[in-house]
Protein backbone atom coordinates (compact mmCIF):
# COMPACT_ATOMS: atom_id res chain seq x y z
CA UNK A 1 0.00 0.00 0.00
CA UNK A 2 1.65 3.79 -1.40
CA UNK A 3 0.14 6.84 -2.27
CA UNK A 4 1.77 9.54 -3.23
CA UNK A 5 1.30 13.38 -4.18
CA UNK A 6 3.81 14.43 -6.78
CA UNK A 7 3.88 17.63 -9.39
CA UNK A 8 6.01 15.50 -12.03
CA UNK A 9 4.44 13.76 -14.76
CA UNK A 10 3.25 10.46 -14.27
CA UNK A 11 4.08 7.19 -16.37
CA UNK A 12 2.61 3.97 -16.24
CA UNK A 13 6.42 2.63 -15.92
CA UNK A 14 6.74 4.36 -12.53
CA UNK A 15 3.57 2.22 -11.27
CA UNK A 16 4.98 -1.31 -12.06
CA UNK A 17 7.86 -1.76 -9.56
CA UNK A 18 4.83 -1.26 -6.82
CA UNK A 19 2.75 -4.06 -8.14
CA UNK A 20 5.18 -7.04 -7.82
CA UNK A 21 3.39 -10.03 -6.24
CA UNK A 22 3.60 -13.95 -7.23
CA UNK A 23 0.10 -14.15 -5.58
CA UNK A 24 -1.67 -11.35 -8.02
CA UNK A 25 -2.49 -13.03 -11.20
CA UNK A 26 -4.86 -9.85 -11.83
CA UNK A 27 -3.79 -6.13 -11.74
CA UNK A 28 -6.30 -3.34 -12.98
CA UNK A 29 -4.82 0.29 -13.72
CA UNK A 30 -6.79 2.87 -13.91
CA UNK A 31 -5.23 6.57 -15.20
CA UNK A 32 -7.03 9.51 -15.38
CA UNK A 33 -5.84 12.37 -17.80
CA UNK A 34 -6.77 15.86 -18.64
CA UNK A 35 -9.03 15.86 -21.60
CA UNK A 36 -9.76 18.04 -24.31
CA UNK A 37 -12.57 19.77 -24.22
CA UNK A 38 -14.06 22.99 -24.99
CA UNK A 39 -17.23 25.37 -23.36
CA UNK A 40 -18.74 27.92 -25.20
CA UNK A 41 -16.02 27.95 -28.18
CA UNK A 42 -13.32 28.18 -25.33
CA UNK A 43 -10.82 25.57 -25.12
CA UNK A 44 -9.28 23.88 -22.00
CA UNK A 45 -5.08 23.88 -22.32
CA UNK A 46 -4.50 22.43 -19.08
CA UNK A 47 -5.74 22.23 -15.19
CA UNK A 48 -3.94 23.52 -12.50
CA UNK A 49 -4.46 21.00 -9.51
CA UNK A 50 -3.88 21.70 -5.86
CA UNK A 51 -3.97 19.92 -2.64
CA UNK A 52 -3.87 20.17 0.78
CA UNK A 53 -0.46 18.37 1.55
CA UNK A 54 -0.99 17.96 5.32
CA UNK A 55 -4.26 16.24 5.23
CA UNK A 56 -4.10 14.32 1.69
CA UNK A 57 -1.78 11.27 2.10
CA UNK A 58 -3.45 10.45 5.16
CA UNK A 59 -6.85 10.69 3.38
CA UNK A 60 -5.12 8.53 0.41
CA UNK A 61 -4.35 5.55 2.84
CA UNK A 62 -7.49 5.94 4.66
CA UNK A 63 -9.00 5.31 1.29
CA UNK A 64 -6.42 2.30 0.03
CA UNK A 65 -6.98 0.77 3.35
CA UNK A 66 -10.56 0.83 2.71
CA UNK A 67 -10.28 -1.11 -0.62
CA UNK A 68 -7.88 -3.78 0.79
CA UNK A 69 -10.57 -4.28 4.10
CA UNK A 70 -13.35 -4.62 1.40
CA UNK A 71 -12.19 -6.62 -1.59
CA UNK A 72 -9.00 -8.52 -0.27
CA UNK A 73 -6.73 -7.31 -2.80
CA UNK A 74 -3.08 -7.55 -2.54
CA UNK A 75 -1.24 -4.45 -3.42
CA UNK A 76 -3.09 -0.90 -3.75
CA UNK A 77 -0.36 1.94 -5.09
CA UNK A 78 -2.30 5.56 -5.63
CA UNK A 79 -0.43 8.32 -7.35
CA UNK A 80 -2.08 11.67 -8.15
CA UNK A 81 0.20 14.64 -9.47
CA UNK A 82 -0.75 18.50 -8.65
CA UNK A 83 0.01 21.31 -10.13
CA UNK A 84 -0.54 22.51 -14.21
CA UNK A 85 -1.39 19.68 -16.22
CA UNK A 86 -1.75 19.66 -20.22
CA UNK A 87 -4.21 18.04 -22.01
CA UNK A 88 -3.66 14.62 -22.36
CA UNK A 89 -1.31 13.79 -19.22
CA UNK A 90 -1.94 12.30 -16.77
CA UNK A 91 -3.34 13.50 -13.16
CA UNK A 92 -3.82 10.30 -11.71
CA UNK A 93 -2.93 6.56 -11.89
CA UNK A 94 -4.47 3.96 -9.54
CA UNK A 95 -3.06 0.39 -9.56
CA UNK A 96 -4.85 -2.77 -7.93
CA UNK A 97 -3.38 -6.19 -7.30
CA UNK A 98 -5.60 -9.10 -6.59
CA UNK A 99 -5.41 -12.90 -6.98
CA UNK A 100 -8.48 -12.30 -9.56
CA UNK A 101 -9.58 -10.12 -12.08
CA UNK A 102 -12.80 -9.87 -10.67
CA UNK A 103 -11.67 -8.38 -6.72
CA UNK A 104 -9.48 -5.91 -9.03
CA UNK A 105 -11.62 -4.56 -11.17
CA UNK A 106 -14.01 -3.71 -8.35
CA UNK A 107 -11.40 -2.15 -6.24
CA UNK A 108 -10.13 0.20 -8.20
CA UNK A 109 -13.21 1.23 -9.39
CA UNK A 110 -14.31 1.81 -5.93
CA UNK A 111 -10.79 4.11 -5.43
CA UNK A 112 -11.43 6.49 -8.28
CA UNK A 113 -14.88 6.71 -7.13
CA UNK A 114 -13.85 7.48 -3.31
CA UNK A 115 -11.25 9.38 -4.36
CA UNK A 116 -13.44 11.81 -6.34
CA UNK A 117 -15.28 12.52 -3.73
CA UNK A 118 -13.44 11.58 -0.67
CA UNK A 119 -9.72 13.26 -1.22
CA UNK A 120 -8.71 16.89 -1.03
CA UNK A 121 -7.89 17.38 -4.47
CA UNK A 122 -9.21 20.38 -6.62
CA UNK A 123 -8.80 21.33 -10.08
CA UNK A 124 -9.24 24.74 -12.04
CA UNK A 125 -9.32 25.16 -15.72
CA UNK A 126 -7.34 26.69 -17.65
CA UNK A 127 -8.55 28.13 -20.54
CA UNK A 128 -7.39 29.10 -24.35
CA UNK A 129 -7.62 32.78 -25.70
CA UNK A 130 -9.81 34.09 -23.65
CA UNK A 131 -6.99 36.56 -21.16
CA UNK A 132 -10.29 37.51 -18.88
CA UNK A 133 -10.82 33.93 -17.86
CA UNK A 134 -7.39 33.23 -17.39
CA UNK A 135 -6.71 36.20 -14.66
CA UNK A 136 -7.18 34.45 -11.46
CA UNK A 137 -7.77 36.57 -7.95
CA UNK A 138 -5.33 34.34 -5.94
CA UNK A 139 -2.71 32.57 -7.17
CA UNK A 140 -2.26 29.07 -6.01
CA UNK A 141 0.01 28.44 -2.97
CA UNK A 142 3.37 27.18 -4.56
CA UNK A 143 3.95 23.39 -4.29
CA UNK A 144 5.31 21.63 -1.04
CA UNK A 145 4.32 25.19 0.93
CA UNK A 146 1.47 24.77 2.90
CA UNK A 147 1.18 28.52 3.60
CA UNK A 148 1.98 31.72 1.81
CA UNK A 149 4.05 32.68 4.34
CA UNK B 1 3.99 31.07 22.64
CA UNK B 2 1.48 31.26 19.70
CA UNK B 3 -1.59 33.34 20.14
CA UNK B 4 -3.12 32.55 16.68
CA UNK B 5 -5.51 29.68 14.66
CA UNK B 6 -4.26 29.61 11.21
CA UNK B 7 -7.40 29.27 8.51
CA UNK B 8 -6.26 27.85 5.25
CA UNK B 9 -8.64 28.04 2.19
CA UNK B 10 -8.38 26.31 -1.06
CA UNK B 11 -9.21 26.21 -4.41
CA UNK B 12 -12.72 28.55 -4.56
CA UNK B 13 -12.55 29.33 -0.41
CA UNK B 14 -9.35 30.90 -1.70
CA UNK B 15 -10.48 32.85 -3.86
CA UNK B 16 -13.61 34.23 -2.32
CA UNK B 17 -11.27 35.48 0.72
CA UNK B 18 -8.50 36.77 -1.75
CA UNK B 19 -5.92 34.82 0.46
CA UNK B 20 -4.77 30.99 1.02
CA UNK B 21 -4.35 31.72 4.77
CA UNK B 22 -5.27 34.09 7.27
CA UNK B 23 -4.16 34.21 11.28
CA UNK B 24 -6.71 35.01 13.57
CA UNK B 25 -5.94 36.08 17.30
CA UNK B 26 -7.73 33.69 19.96
CA UNK B 27 -7.52 33.70 23.63
CA UNK B 28 -5.55 31.17 25.85
CA UNK B 29 -8.94 29.67 26.66
CA UNK B 30 -9.91 28.81 22.79
CA UNK B 31 -12.79 30.16 21.06
CA UNK B 32 -15.72 28.78 18.99
CA UNK B 33 -15.10 27.96 15.06
CA UNK B 34 -18.04 29.05 13.97
CA UNK B 35 -18.15 32.73 15.59
CA UNK B 36 -14.58 32.60 14.36
CA UNK B 37 -15.83 31.83 10.57
CA UNK B 38 -17.87 33.99 10.66
CA UNK B 39 -15.98 37.12 11.64
CA UNK B 40 -14.39 36.21 8.61
CA UNK B 41 -17.83 36.15 6.60
CA UNK B 42 -18.10 39.66 7.18
CA UNK B 43 -15.25 40.71 5.88
CA UNK B 44 -15.29 38.09 3.01
CA UNK B 45 -18.83 38.34 1.75
CA UNK B 46 -18.24 35.46 -0.72
CA UNK B 47 -16.99 33.09 1.18
CA UNK B 48 -20.71 32.54 2.45
CA UNK B 49 -21.81 30.56 -0.33
CA UNK B 50 -18.70 28.32 -0.39
CA UNK B 51 -18.64 28.01 3.07
CA UNK B 52 -21.99 25.74 2.81
CA UNK B 53 -20.82 23.33 0.98
CA UNK B 54 -17.24 23.19 2.66
CA UNK B 55 -15.27 20.33 4.28
CA UNK B 56 -13.34 21.91 7.57
CA UNK B 57 -10.72 20.10 8.82
CA UNK B 58 -8.82 21.42 12.21
CA UNK B 59 -6.05 19.76 12.91
CA UNK B 60 -6.13 16.58 10.64
CA UNK B 61 -9.04 16.04 11.40
CA UNK B 62 -12.85 16.84 9.53
CA UNK B 63 -15.38 18.56 12.55
CA UNK B 64 -18.56 19.75 12.41
CA UNK B 65 -21.39 21.08 14.30
CA UNK B 66 -21.46 24.67 15.65
CA UNK B 67 -19.74 24.21 19.21
CA UNK B 68 -15.90 23.01 18.08
CA UNK B 69 -13.55 24.87 20.13
CA UNK B 70 -10.23 26.28 18.20
CA UNK B 71 -7.37 27.05 20.70
CA UNK B 72 -4.00 29.27 19.59
CA UNK B 73 -1.82 27.11 17.33
CA UNK B 74 -4.71 25.52 16.10
CA UNK B 75 -5.08 24.74 12.01
CA UNK B 76 -8.27 25.18 10.45
CA UNK B 77 -8.65 24.32 6.60
CA UNK B 78 -11.97 25.14 4.91
CA UNK B 79 -12.29 22.17 1.68
CA UNK B 80 -14.88 22.98 -1.04
CA UNK B 81 -16.01 20.12 -2.40
CA UNK B 82 -13.34 17.59 -3.96
CA UNK B 83 -12.86 17.77 -7.87
CA UNK B 84 -9.25 15.21 -8.28
CA UNK B 85 -9.02 12.28 -10.12
CA UNK C 1 -6.84 -0.30 -32.41
CA UNK C 2 -3.70 -2.81 -32.41
CA UNK C 3 -3.31 -6.12 -31.30
CA UNK C 4 -0.01 -8.10 -30.74
CA UNK C 5 1.18 -11.32 -30.12
CA UNK C 6 4.50 -11.48 -28.67
CA UNK C 7 7.33 -14.08 -27.16
CA UNK C 8 8.91 -11.14 -24.71
CA UNK C 9 8.62 -10.56 -21.60
CA UNK C 10 5.58 -7.38 -21.52
CA UNK C 11 5.96 -3.87 -19.82
CA UNK C 12 3.32 -1.21 -19.14
CA UNK C 13 5.79 1.11 -20.39
CA UNK C 14 5.86 -0.39 -23.99
CA UNK C 15 1.87 0.24 -23.59
CA UNK C 16 1.48 3.96 -22.86
CA UNK C 17 2.41 4.98 -26.59
CA UNK C 18 -0.52 3.30 -27.83
CA UNK C 19 -2.93 5.20 -26.13
CA UNK C 20 -2.14 9.03 -26.74
CA UNK C 21 -5.22 10.78 -27.46
CA UNK C 22 -6.33 13.93 -26.05
CA UNK C 23 -9.57 13.63 -26.25
CA UNK C 24 -9.89 10.40 -23.63
CA UNK C 25 -9.82 11.11 -20.21
CA UNK C 26 -9.65 7.94 -18.88
CA UNK C 27 -7.51 4.55 -19.73
CA UNK C 28 -8.27 1.30 -18.22
CA UNK C 29 -5.77 -1.19 -18.23
CA UNK C 30 -5.95 -5.30 -17.33
CA UNK C 31 -3.00 -7.21 -16.71
CA UNK C 32 -3.16 -10.69 -16.45
CA UNK C 33 0.13 -12.25 -14.57
CA UNK C 34 1.10 -15.76 -13.84
CA UNK C 35 0.03 -16.47 -10.44
CA UNK C 36 1.78 -18.84 -7.66
CA UNK C 37 -0.34 -21.70 -7.19
CA UNK C 38 -0.37 -24.90 -5.74
CA UNK C 39 -1.76 -28.04 -6.24
CA UNK C 40 -2.16 -31.09 -4.26
CA UNK C 41 1.31 -29.43 -2.39
CA UNK C 42 3.05 -29.10 -6.42
CA UNK C 43 3.87 -25.89 -7.29
CA UNK C 44 3.39 -24.10 -10.46
CA UNK C 45 6.73 -22.51 -11.52
CA UNK C 46 5.49 -20.98 -14.77
CA UNK C 47 2.81 -21.54 -17.46
CA UNK C 48 3.83 -22.33 -21.27
CA UNK C 49 1.53 -20.18 -24.23
CA UNK C 50 0.62 -21.95 -27.02
CA UNK C 51 -1.52 -19.85 -29.95
CA UNK C 52 -2.57 -20.54 -33.63
CA UNK C 53 -0.62 -17.61 -34.86
CA UNK C 54 -2.33 -17.81 -38.03
CA UNK C 55 -6.03 -17.15 -36.89
CA UNK C 56 -5.12 -15.47 -33.57
CA UNK C 57 -4.79 -11.78 -34.80
CA UNK C 58 -7.68 -12.01 -36.89
CA UNK C 59 -9.64 -12.66 -33.54
CA UNK C 60 -8.17 -10.51 -31.55
CA UNK C 61 -8.50 -7.70 -33.98
CA UNK C 62 -12.69 -8.92 -34.24
CA UNK C 63 -12.55 -8.42 -30.31
CA UNK C 64 -11.17 -5.02 -30.56
CA UNK C 65 -13.53 -3.92 -33.08
CA UNK C 66 -16.28 -5.36 -30.85
CA UNK C 67 -15.10 -3.39 -27.86
CA UNK C 68 -14.75 -0.16 -29.72
CA UNK C 69 -18.77 -0.50 -31.57
CA UNK C 70 -19.90 -1.36 -28.08
CA UNK C 71 -18.75 1.13 -25.79
CA UNK C 72 -17.73 3.71 -27.45
CA UNK C 73 -14.32 3.96 -26.38
CA UNK C 74 -11.57 5.77 -28.50
CA UNK C 75 -8.58 3.58 -28.33
CA UNK C 76 -7.69 -0.49 -27.79
CA UNK C 77 -5.00 -1.59 -27.54
CA UNK C 78 -3.93 -5.86 -26.71
CA UNK C 79 -0.76 -7.41 -26.35
CA UNK C 80 -0.20 -11.65 -25.53
CA UNK C 81 2.77 -13.15 -24.41
CA UNK C 82 3.52 -17.01 -25.26
CA UNK C 83 5.92 -19.10 -24.93
CA UNK C 84 6.92 -20.12 -21.14
CA UNK C 85 5.99 -17.11 -18.52
CA UNK C 86 6.96 -17.67 -15.09
CA UNK C 87 5.43 -16.79 -12.17
CA UNK C 88 4.93 -13.50 -11.34
CA UNK C 89 5.17 -12.31 -15.13
CA UNK C 90 2.55 -10.66 -17.13
CA UNK C 91 1.21 -12.96 -19.94
CA UNK C 92 -1.28 -10.38 -21.15
CA UNK C 93 -2.06 -6.81 -21.28
CA UNK C 94 -5.65 -5.11 -22.20
CA UNK C 95 -5.51 -1.08 -22.08
CA UNK C 96 -8.36 0.99 -23.36
CA UNK C 97 -8.73 4.36 -23.97
CA UNK C 98 -11.92 6.56 -23.53
CA UNK C 99 -13.66 9.46 -23.21
CA UNK C 100 -15.29 8.90 -19.98
CA UNK C 101 -14.36 5.78 -17.19
CA UNK C 102 -17.31 4.02 -16.93
CA UNK C 103 -17.00 2.86 -20.61
CA UNK C 104 -13.12 2.61 -19.81
CA UNK C 105 -14.00 0.12 -17.18
CA UNK C 106 -16.57 -2.12 -19.12
CA UNK C 107 -14.69 -2.25 -22.16
CA UNK C 108 -11.79 -3.49 -20.60
CA UNK C 109 -13.78 -5.63 -18.42
CA UNK C 110 -15.16 -7.32 -22.03
CA UNK C 111 -12.05 -7.52 -23.83
CA UNK C 112 -10.57 -9.64 -21.16
CA UNK C 113 -13.81 -11.63 -20.46
CA UNK C 114 -13.99 -12.60 -24.22
CA UNK C 115 -10.13 -13.38 -24.90
CA UNK C 116 -10.62 -15.84 -22.22
CA UNK C 117 -13.35 -17.40 -24.35
CA UNK C 118 -12.79 -16.37 -28.00
CA UNK C 119 -9.22 -15.94 -28.70
CA UNK C 120 -6.98 -19.32 -29.30
CA UNK C 121 -4.29 -19.25 -26.85
CA UNK C 122 -4.15 -22.14 -24.59
CA UNK C 123 -1.81 -22.69 -21.14
CA UNK C 124 -0.62 -25.99 -19.81
CA UNK C 125 1.27 -25.89 -16.28
CA UNK C 126 5.02 -26.17 -15.86
CA UNK C 127 4.99 -28.26 -12.35
CA UNK C 128 8.34 -27.81 -9.73
CA UNK C 129 9.36 -30.78 -8.46
CA UNK C 130 7.59 -33.43 -10.35
CA UNK C 131 9.53 -34.71 -13.24
CA UNK C 132 6.65 -36.94 -14.07
CA UNK C 133 4.14 -34.44 -14.35
CA UNK C 134 6.80 -32.27 -16.48
CA UNK C 135 7.10 -35.10 -19.23
CA UNK C 136 4.98 -34.06 -22.29
CA UNK C 137 3.82 -36.24 -25.07
CA UNK C 138 4.89 -33.43 -27.62
CA UNK C 139 6.56 -30.46 -27.30
CA UNK C 140 4.43 -27.48 -28.38
CA UNK C 141 5.97 -26.30 -32.01
CA UNK C 142 8.36 -23.65 -31.90
CA UNK C 143 6.83 -20.21 -31.38
CA UNK C 144 6.86 -18.45 -35.26
CA UNK C 145 6.89 -21.75 -36.81
CA UNK C 146 2.78 -22.75 -38.12
CA UNK C 147 3.40 -26.60 -38.65
CA UNK C 148 6.11 -29.14 -36.64
CA UNK C 149 7.82 -29.68 -40.37
CA UNK D 1 0.11 -29.34 -56.95
CA UNK D 2 -1.13 -29.97 -53.40
CA UNK D 3 -2.85 -33.35 -53.07
CA UNK D 4 -3.55 -33.47 -49.08
CA UNK D 5 -5.49 -31.43 -46.35
CA UNK D 6 -2.86 -30.24 -43.42
CA UNK D 7 -4.41 -30.99 -40.12
CA UNK D 8 -3.37 -28.81 -37.46
CA UNK D 9 -3.48 -29.43 -33.35
CA UNK D 10 -2.89 -27.50 -30.67
CA UNK D 11 -2.82 -27.77 -26.97
CA UNK D 12 -4.44 -31.42 -25.93
CA UNK D 13 -5.39 -31.93 -29.16
CA UNK D 14 -1.99 -32.13 -30.09
CA UNK D 15 -1.33 -34.25 -26.72
CA UNK D 16 -3.78 -36.54 -28.03
CA UNK D 17 -2.14 -37.37 -31.63
CA UNK D 18 1.32 -36.84 -30.71
CA UNK D 19 1.75 -34.94 -33.54
CA UNK D 20 1.42 -30.96 -33.81
CA UNK D 21 0.00 -31.99 -37.61
CA UNK D 22 -0.65 -34.56 -39.93
CA UNK D 23 -0.85 -34.28 -43.68
CA UNK D 24 -3.72 -36.42 -45.40
CA UNK D 25 -4.33 -36.95 -49.40
CA UNK D 26 -7.64 -36.07 -50.23
CA UNK D 27 -9.35 -36.42 -53.92
CA UNK D 28 -9.05 -33.21 -56.18
CA UNK D 29 -12.71 -33.11 -55.68
CA UNK D 30 -12.53 -32.66 -51.64
CA UNK D 31 -13.27 -34.98 -49.19
CA UNK D 32 -16.11 -34.64 -45.87
CA UNK D 33 -14.14 -33.24 -43.05
CA UNK D 34 -16.17 -35.17 -40.51
CA UNK D 35 -14.99 -38.64 -42.24
CA UNK D 36 -11.40 -36.88 -42.47
CA UNK D 37 -11.70 -36.71 -39.05
CA UNK D 38 -13.02 -39.81 -38.30
CA UNK D 39 -9.96 -41.43 -39.70
CA UNK D 40 -7.92 -39.98 -37.33
CA UNK D 41 -9.83 -40.51 -34.27
CA UNK D 42 -9.46 -44.35 -35.46
CA UNK D 43 -5.88 -44.05 -35.00
CA UNK D 44 -5.77 -41.58 -32.08
CA UNK D 45 -8.40 -42.49 -30.07
CA UNK D 46 -7.55 -40.12 -26.85
CA UNK D 47 -8.30 -37.24 -29.81
CA UNK D 48 -11.96 -38.10 -30.23
CA UNK D 49 -13.34 -36.35 -26.46
CA UNK D 50 -10.81 -33.53 -27.01
CA UNK D 51 -12.43 -33.66 -30.36
CA UNK D 52 -15.83 -33.07 -29.25
CA UNK D 53 -15.05 -30.01 -27.17
CA UNK D 54 -13.14 -28.41 -30.21
CA UNK D 55 -13.79 -25.82 -32.52
CA UNK D 56 -12.77 -26.56 -35.45
CA UNK D 57 -10.97 -24.09 -38.28
CA UNK D 58 -10.68 -24.05 -41.96
CA UNK D 59 -8.56 -21.87 -43.80
CA UNK D 60 -9.02 -19.24 -41.19
CA UNK D 61 -12.82 -19.48 -40.49
CA UNK D 62 -14.83 -21.54 -37.38
CA UNK D 63 -16.64 -24.67 -39.40
CA UNK D 64 -19.48 -26.56 -37.86
CA UNK D 65 -21.32 -29.36 -38.84
CA UNK D 66 -20.85 -32.42 -40.49
CA UNK D 67 -21.18 -31.63 -44.24
CA UNK D 68 -18.16 -29.52 -44.62
CA UNK D 69 -16.20 -30.35 -47.46
CA UNK D 70 -12.03 -29.81 -47.68
CA UNK D 71 -9.88 -29.74 -50.60
CA UNK D 72 -6.57 -30.32 -51.33
CA UNK D 73 -4.26 -27.41 -49.86
CA UNK D 74 -6.71 -26.91 -46.99
CA UNK D 75 -5.38 -25.92 -43.67
CA UNK D 76 -8.25 -27.65 -40.91
CA UNK D 77 -7.10 -26.54 -37.46
CA UNK D 78 -8.28 -28.40 -34.01
CA UNK D 79 -8.66 -26.25 -31.17
CA UNK D 80 -9.34 -27.23 -28.00
CA UNK D 81 -11.34 -25.40 -25.58
CA UNK D 82 -9.23 -21.70 -24.91
CA UNK D 83 -7.35 -20.39 -21.91
CA UNK D 84 -5.35 -17.48 -22.72
CA UNK D 85 -5.23 -14.60 -20.24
Amino acid sequence: MTCEITSRPLYLAGVERHLGDPGSGAVVLFVGRVRRETDRGRRITALDYETDRAFVLQQLGDLERQAIQRFAVRRVYVIHRVGRIRVGAASVIIAVAAAHRATAFRAARFLIEKLKREVPIWKANRWARSPAARRRRTPPPPPGRRSPG
Amino acid sequence: MKSSVRLLFFATAREAVGAAAIDREVPARGAILQALLSSVVEEHPRLEPVLKVSRVVRNGRYVSGTRTRVRPGDEVAIHPPYSGG
